[in-house]
């Protein structure tokens, strides 16, 4: 019989070894999945986790990609940790990081087309107040009637857009478009609005720079500033917290708005950046992604930074995985879903010895 | 031997790290009321566990009526007429009593018919229950109820209870006693697990004692001090607390009229709650737990604020005013619950320490915190008060119920309160950390501070009180002089409205 | 320069899955026809479900770094990434779909459903017997916009007391929604639906409901034959990218922007079945046939826009700048176009 | 606007969404939290319509797909249950994994109608004026649905079964004491959540639409799961939280139709804000309910 035996504190060992042997147990079931769907297993994983990084022909391209791409994941899922480590579950980043995107794009289109220097970090500040925003309602309904913040923030993503879907084909419709749904090209047709790479070929825009920002300033946060404390403290024992005189309501403010405004900063900085413009279907599911990067990273910030990546890593993999072996996308959806409950499930070694067979059980 | 109900030979446990249980052997026999000491952790709960079948052992054996007694789960040991009632509850909230009490039972009669029973068994033991009744809505003594009831539908051979009188009045302690001996005299074996060890001398025939999980001792309680009792579980001799009455100074803190709707709809009103307490004095606060003591530590601690005017501290109004605001000021709290209260079971004894010591150690600067004095503040703690603990990054949750305790009162104590309020500072800790406990308070008082001390164990109360009062149902009695008082006459002061009855459900919910 | 032995390299970007049974699958059938057309000289590769935007532009260079000699881009959305693209990469022909930015290396492409709205109005008008026609549509873009002028103008033109409902379902593809959509319109006394949307679940919901008359959109939807799928409109892209392919062979690839109807083959009329009387049919027949010969526009006038000011003269043709950029509904549709 | 043909369109409209929260309540109470829902949904989706035009019957094609949806909430219950890992990020994995099989094993489906599932015209009744064609004119899964959520309802209040399952979600460690096989209730809700997702998602491709497109449970997940906080974890709120929903959407539909003066873009939030507004009137009255021990992690130290 086997049976699981917690461990005093997690081991430190297996914290940094379960990745890794998840990674390689993922390699394995993956390539079985891959052989049974006609795909050379080997080439496949290689594809998907070596080429992005490594390959000649795409390294070089690939790999700023992968920060483009982890950006805003970490960018939300650092938000997102910090409410889930004091309790409070916010699942409408998605909506969080639309509405960013939309109020930062629309003042900056409102002065199109100004060449102020101001323009771009006006807009920034706009993003992260319309994310900030936006993740008030939930707060703001559950501070004042207890409302549970999982149903409002989810429903709020819909209404979100709703209210992309609307805004791109009227208020924020490029006039020269020819009709067409979507705002200007921020990125390519207003250079005073725009994110551009910072230093070529890194694939550093404000937005990366920014998630780097944040992942140091919220573990700085967590660790040193009362602030993090007492969301940890609220997370462990909500009681213990009132205690230490952390109010409830403060917390709830600040967590959905520090993450809300963090999504809508995302949603900013794709909008200005990768992105370009405000389109239908701009949003790309972002907000749900994080929610597992926080997750994976275990809520811890550096964590994050970790998950985003690999996260990052299996999307650029995936997509090289399609285009060169003409691998469905869903055999990568489904290939991403095993290497997260491979992580997950390993996990169990950290914090649990394994112990087989049973003791001597008394006769 | 052979005639025992339930033989013990050898059992063994190990933890990481440490052997609950070591080669443990005894036996009870039918009709016997056998107690089982020791200080925290000494194995006890692990013990009973094994015996209920919720613990495999490593080792040993166990015969009930000579027959091998090997329980896969708890419906086993049911099955061969084990009952246990449990150290922390084993209740449900959200659930009723009956179906609590149904789901104790392994082929509970119709739901009907099962609250029928509920009435008539309880009504027959003198501890009234209404079935309907959802636990959550219930004070602690009623919960015990539930779980008494549980176990005796079950008509056990072995009644075993873990801790059970704690929470219990004098009143109901008695009524207790009384059903247990009933119990006995019908041929019922019951197990007893208590640090009360009065108790133990008045109703046990038998004890054991343990020891790091090992017997110790085993003896007739009743042929035995308390003390000698006491000093068989810790090995050495014991101290106890020492005081000297001195004058009450001037008025530190003043409460009137102090009256407070309850934050949750378990909770109790207070109602014109109002008494002073000066330089240099214990005041003791009687009850039993869910007469408000909850509710009156959150209004003194800031947790709940209320009119400014209702609670005075050294001539300011700081009705209004938080937690910290409070410390601030120099009035200082402990919870009655350590673990998720007090205390935040996963962080550590650091993170603890900075809990409540932010203010007045100092120990934030703009917002920052030096976690250098966080940890040197608790390892001054863990010195002082003898918290027995590998260190400082040790998670509280990880420390012994009565180590913990210790830690938390520490704590507020070196924080040099000017007023400290303190709920159930012994509760379930064992006598020689509670003997500690309450020297550090007397110590405290004998320094000039002022100290409430809510307490449902009135031996402890005339012990380190200078004046007594009691809490029923939200209303403080007027306080008496603790010198001289009998038990009879505390028990009659929070008695006073308080007879066996189930409380009117209108009152609790109002 | 020509392609030798090497085969050319065809690269498909697409917005949903392959198997959506819409859009996205018409087009990947057009890649296939590509691979059939010409063997081993060619080598196709795709990917699927890329989001419009921030992943665009990274998808279409992968592509283009792996050596593809032409990209198409299925999807409005893809347009500034693709011009982006096609900057880097002077020597990749690119191919946008439904876009209006062209470039040396980059050509566009679209196609005149409206055509096909046209004959599918006509039918419409003819059967409805409520006089009542249902219209879901997706999003208030021209290109949807222009469907619902068209086919109201040509039920008009056969039914003067045909009246048109349009519900919008804000979504390209949700088919519990669409059926929603579909059965609500029916309540409210519509007998032939029209869709701008890509399931078949209105088709569905029609036949549940008996008497009621659609049309398959992108896709045939010939499992719904011959009732209720009465006719469709298919997006046949194939010719088009055969071509395309063979320029690039051949060394003639040129910029072009072209915006092709029934005449070309980019838009098919599904066959119309039996359950429509063969007057109609004949009728619809006639109107494809002079749309395709190019002897008659379905935007020609006297048109009026909703609000009775004067849009198109009599005998006068809409231009494609205005078709184009269609944001307004003509005289007599009700409602409000969203926004 | 007819209402009962509104009635009778929302209750087929409410269906899927309603089998899938109540399946998800269930699992809930007995204390997990499977955010999976979505991925279970188009499994049974597929499934069912692979099955059904593969044999040729819609009923077995209900059967298999909750067999199915119930098969791959296994994994979900071995890895968090046994492998004791976070409840959220696995139940994510499971939506990402679902939609990922549930394309592969569609590819072969794409494009083929479904085979027929019969009405129950149930004579009689359902000429009865009005109430006949709300209340008797539905295909069968409608009837299980609603029976289900008597049934449901009925379990958990009134038999013994359904108490071990509250006690479990209420407080483990009590459950746990007192005897009761924690992670086995678990596993056995998490297969019967698994499996009514499975039946919704098959109801999606069988009955809505029908046919199988990738992805064509569209989100109906999610909604499931939020219609279950929405109706504090009560099966009778389930059904109203349901037909709410789908009410909504498909009165917002035919008031397009019917030309409402209403812009479309409120109309098209409506039911995400109705369903807003209602929690709070709710919880305003002060009622939640969430089963205490829900997304905790269990384990019993022997
Ligand atoms: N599940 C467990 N895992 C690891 N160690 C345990 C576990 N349960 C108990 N222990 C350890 O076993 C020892 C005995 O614990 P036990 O609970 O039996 O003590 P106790 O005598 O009941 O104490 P108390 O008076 O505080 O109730 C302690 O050192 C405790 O830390
Ligand atoms: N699962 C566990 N793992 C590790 N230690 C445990 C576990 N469960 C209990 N313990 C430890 O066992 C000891 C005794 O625990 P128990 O639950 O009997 O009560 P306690 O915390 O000592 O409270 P009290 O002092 O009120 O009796 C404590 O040191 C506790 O930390
Ligand atoms: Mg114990
Ligand atoms: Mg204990």
């Amino acid at each position: 019989m086997v049976r699981l035996e917690k461990r005093p504190a997690p081991s430190r060992l297996f914290s940094g070894l379960t990745p890794l042997m998840a990674v390689i147990a993922t390699m394995v079931a993956g390539g079985i999945l891959f052989a049974f769907l006609g795909f050379d297993p080997l080439v496949a994983i290689r594809t998907i986790f070596w080429d992005p990084l490594f390959d000649p022909q795409f390294g070089p391209y690939s790999r700023p990609q992968l920060l483009v791409k982890a950006g805003p994941l970490i960018l939300i899922a650092t938000g997102l940790a910090l409410g889930f480590r004091a309790g409070i579950w916010n699942i409408g980043a998605e909506g969080q990081y639309i509405m960013g995107a939309v109020v930062g794009a629309g003042v900056g289109l409102a002065f199109y087309p100004s060449e102020s220097p101001l323009i771009f970090p006006l807009m920034v500040v706009s993003g992260a107040l319309g994310g900030w925003a936006w993740a008030m309602i939930p707060a703001i309904l559950k501070t004042r009637f207890g409302t549970n913040e999982i149903l409002v923030s989810l429903m709020l993503v819909y209404v979100a857009e709703n209210i992309l879907a609307s805004v791109s084909s009227g208020l924020l419709r490029n006039p020269e478009g020819r009709g067409f749904p979507g705002s200007r090209n921020l990125a390519r047709d207003y250079p005073a609005a725009s994110n551009p790479e910072l230093i070529a070929g890194t694939g550093m825009h404000w937005g990366v720079v920014a998630a780097f920002i944040v992942v140091i300033l919220t573990y700085v946060l967590m660790t040193r500033h009362r602030m993090g404390y007492s969301i940890r403290l609220a997370g462990e024992a909500p009681r213990a917290a009132r205690f230490a005189g952390v109010s409830p309501a403060r917390l709830i403010l600040f967590c959905l708005g520090t993450a809300g405004a963090l999504a809508g900063l995302a949603g900013l900085f794709e909008v200005t950046g990768p992105a370009g413009q405000i389109t239908i279907d701009f949003n790309t599911g972002y907000g749900f992604t994080a929610i597992i990067v926080a997750f994976l990273g275990r809520l811890h910030p550096v964590g994050i930074l970790l998950a985003g990546l690999l996260m990052a890593l299996t999307y650029i993999g995936g997509e090289l995985a399609q285009l060169m072996l003409g691998m469905p996308a869903a055999a990568i959806q489904l290939f991403q879903g095993m290497l997260l409950f491979f992580l997950l499930a390993m996990d169990v070694f950290a914090n649990y010895r394994i112990r087989i067979g049973n003791p001597e059980v008394a006769k | 031997m052979s005639d025992a109900y339930l033989a013990i030979e050898g059992l063994t446990k190990a933890y990481p790290g440490v052997v609950a249980n070591d080669d443990v052997s005894f036996s009870i026999e039918p009709g016997q009321v056998h107690a089982l000491l020791g200080e925290n952790g000494a194995g006890k709960s692990t013990l009973v566990k094994m015996i209920y079948g919720l613990v495999k052992p490593d080792a040993g054996r166990m015969t009930v009526n000579g027959a091998p007694y090997e329980p896969a789960d708890p419906h086993a040991a049911r099955a061969a007429g084990v009952a246990m009632v449990f150290q922390h509850f084993s209740l449900f909230d959200a659930l009723d009593v009956a179906e609590n009490i149904a789901l104790g039972m392994d082929d509970p009669p119709p739901m009907r018919e099962l609250s029928q029973r509920i009435t008539d068994v309880s009504e027959a033991y003198g501890l009234p229950l209404d079935p309907s009744r959802r636990v959550g809505d219930l004070s602690a003594g009623e919960r015990q109820r539930v779980e008494i009831i549980r176990c005796l539908l079950q008509n056990p051979k072995l009644l075993i209870m873990d801790e059970p009188t704690s929470v219990l009045t004098p009143q109901e302690v008695e009524i207790l006693f009384k059903t247990l001996n009933t119990l006995a005299a019908e041929g019922t074996a019951i197990l007893y697990i208590s640090h009360k060890l009065e108790e133990i001398r008045a109703l046990c025939d038998h004890a054991t004692v343990l020891r790091l999980g090992k017997v110790v001792a085993e003896c007739n309680p009743r042929e035995k001090t308390a003390r000698e009792l006491a000093e068989m579980m810790v090995g050495q001799t014991l101290h106890t607390p020492t005081r000297d009455y001195s004058e009450p100074g001037e008025v530190l803190l003043e409460v009137s009229d102090l009256s407070l709707t309850p934050a949750n709809e378990f909770g109790t009103r207070l109602r014109e709650v109002s008494f002073e307490l000066r330089a240099g004095e214990v005041l003791g606060i009687a009850g039993v737990a869910g007469n408000g003591q909850d509710e009156l530590l959150a209004a003194l601690s800031g947790e709940r604020t209320t009119a400014p005017g209702t609670i005075t501290l050294k001539g300011q109004p700081i009705g209004r005013l938080g937690p910290n605001a409070r410390r601030a000021a120099g009035l200082l709290a402990a919870p009655e619950e350590r673990l998720g209260h007090a205390a935040a079971p996963g962080m550590s004894l650091t993170e603890n320490a900075l809990l409540t010591g932010e203010v007045r150690e100092k120990l934030t600067s703009s917002g920052f915190v030096a976690w250098q004095k966080a940890r040197s503040f608790a390892a001054r703690v863990i010195e002082a008060f003898d918290v027995r603990t590998p260190g400082t990054e040790t998670a509280a949750g990880a420390l012994s119920g009565g180590n913990l305790q210790k830690f938390v009162i520490g704590r507020e104590i070196l924080q040099r309160p000017d007023v400290f309020v303190v709920n159930q500072p012994t509760w379930g800790v064992d006598a020689s950390a509670a003997a500690a406990i309450r020297q550090a308070i007397l110590d405290l008082s004998a320094s000039g501070a002022g100290v409430v001390c809510i307490s449902q164990d009135l031996d402890e109360l005339m012990e380190v009180s200078d004046r007594i009062t009691a809490l029923t149902e939200g209303r403080l009695a007027p306080p008496r002089p603790a010198k001289g008082i009998t038990i009879e006459a505390i028990g009659l002061m929070m008695g006073g409205a308080h007879d066996m009855d189930v409380a009117h459900p209108e009152e609790v919910h109002a | 320069e020509s392609h030798g032995g090497d085969p050319v390299k065809a690269g498909f970007i697409y917005v949903g899955p392959v198997g959506d049974g819409g859009w996205t699958y018409e087009h990947d059938q057009a890649r296939q026809a590509v691979e059939e057309e010409f063997g081993d000289a060619v080598e196709t590769v795709y990917q699927e479900s890329v989001p419009e935007g921030a992943d665009a532009e990274r998808a279409i260079t992968q592509m283009a770094l792996s050596g593809a000699d032409i990209i198409f881009t299925t999807s409005f959305g893809y347009m500034d990434p693709t011009i982006a693209v096609a900057e880097k990469f002077p020597d990749v022909k690119f191919e946008h779909a439904t876009g209006y930015k062209t470039a040396d290396n980059v050509s566009t492409y679209s196609a005149r459903f409206y055509e096909g709205r046209a004959v599918q109005g006509t039918i419409a008008g003819e059967l409805t017997e409520s006089n009542i026609i249902g219209y879901i549509g997706s999003f208030p873009i021209p290109e949807v916009i222009r469907g619902i002028n068209a086919a109201y103008i040509h039920a008009k033109k056969v039914n003067p007391d045909v009246e048109f409902k349009i519900v919008w379902a804000y979504t390209w593809f949700d088919p519990a929604k669409e059926a929603d959509a579909a059965t609500a319109l029916i309540e409210q006394g519509a007998d032939v639906i029209l869709q701008h949307t890509d399931s078949t679940a209105p088709q569905a919901a029609a036949q549940e409901a008996g008497n009621v008359y659609t049309f398959g959109q992108a896709s045939d939807m010939a499992e719904y034959a011959p009732k209720p799928r009465v006719s469709s409109i298919i997006d046949n892209w194939a010719p088009y990218y055969i071509d395309r392919v063979k320029a690039v062979m051949d060394g003639t690839w040129e910029s072009q922007s072209v915006w092709q109807g029934i005449g070309d083959g980019m838009v098919e009329i599904g066959e119309i079945t039996d359950a429509v009387p063969e007057d109609v049919k004949a009728d619809a027949l006639a109107i494809k046939e002079s749309i395709a010969s190019g002897e008659y526009h379905p935007f020609t006038g006297p048109l009026n826009k909703q609000d009775g000011t004067p849009w198109l003269a009599e005998g006068e043709v809409a231009d494609d700048a205005t078709l184009a950029e269609m944001l307004f509904y003509v005289e007599g549709i009700e409602g409000e176009i969203p926004n | 606007m007819n209402p009962i043909l509104l009635i009778a369109s929302l209750m087929v409209a409410s269906t899927p969404i309603l089998l899938a929260a109540l399946g998800e309540m269930v699992v809930e109470k007995s204390g997990v939290l499977n955010l999976g829902v979505e991925g279970m949904m188009i499994t049974g989706a597929v499934v069912g319509f692979a099955i059904g035009v593969n044999t040729g019957s819609s009923s077995l094609g209900f059967v298999v797909a909750a067999l199915a949806g119930a098969g791959l909430s296994m994994v979900f219950a071995i890895i968090t249950q046994l492998l004791l890992s976070n409840q959220v990020a696995t139940g994510l994995g499971l939506t990402l994994f679902g939609l990922g099989l549930s394309s592969l094993i569609g590819k072969p489906y794409v494009g083929i109608k479904a085979p027929g599932f019969a009405k129950l015209d149930i004579p009689l009744l359902s000429d009865i004026p009005v109430l006949g064609p709300i209340l008797f004119r539905h295909d069968p899964m409608v009837y299980l649905s609603l029976l289900m959520v008597a049934l449901v309802w009925y379990l958990l209040t009134y038999t013994r079964a359904g108490l071990v399952l509250r006690a479990v979600g209420e407080n483990h460690a009590a459950a746990h004491a007192l005897g009761y096989k924690v992670v086995r209730v678990r596993f056995m809700a998490i297969a019967f959540g698994g499996a009514m997702a499975g039946l919704g998602g098959a109801y999606v491709s069988l009955v809505r639409v029908p046919q199988w497109v990738e992805g064509m449970t569209a989100g109906a997940g999610w909604i499931a799961l939020a219609i279950v906080v929405f109706a504090s974890w009560r099966p009778w709120r389930i059904l109203l939280g349901a037909y709410l929903f789908g009410g909504i959407n498909v009165l917002q539909l035919n008031l397009q139709a019917a030309g409402s003066t209403i812009p479309v873009e409120y109309l098209s939030m409506s039911p995400y804000l109705v369903t807003i507004l209602v929690l709070v009137i709710i919880s305003v009255r002060g009622n939640h309910g969430a089963p205490g021990s829900l997304s905790r992690v269990f384990h019993a130290s022997h």
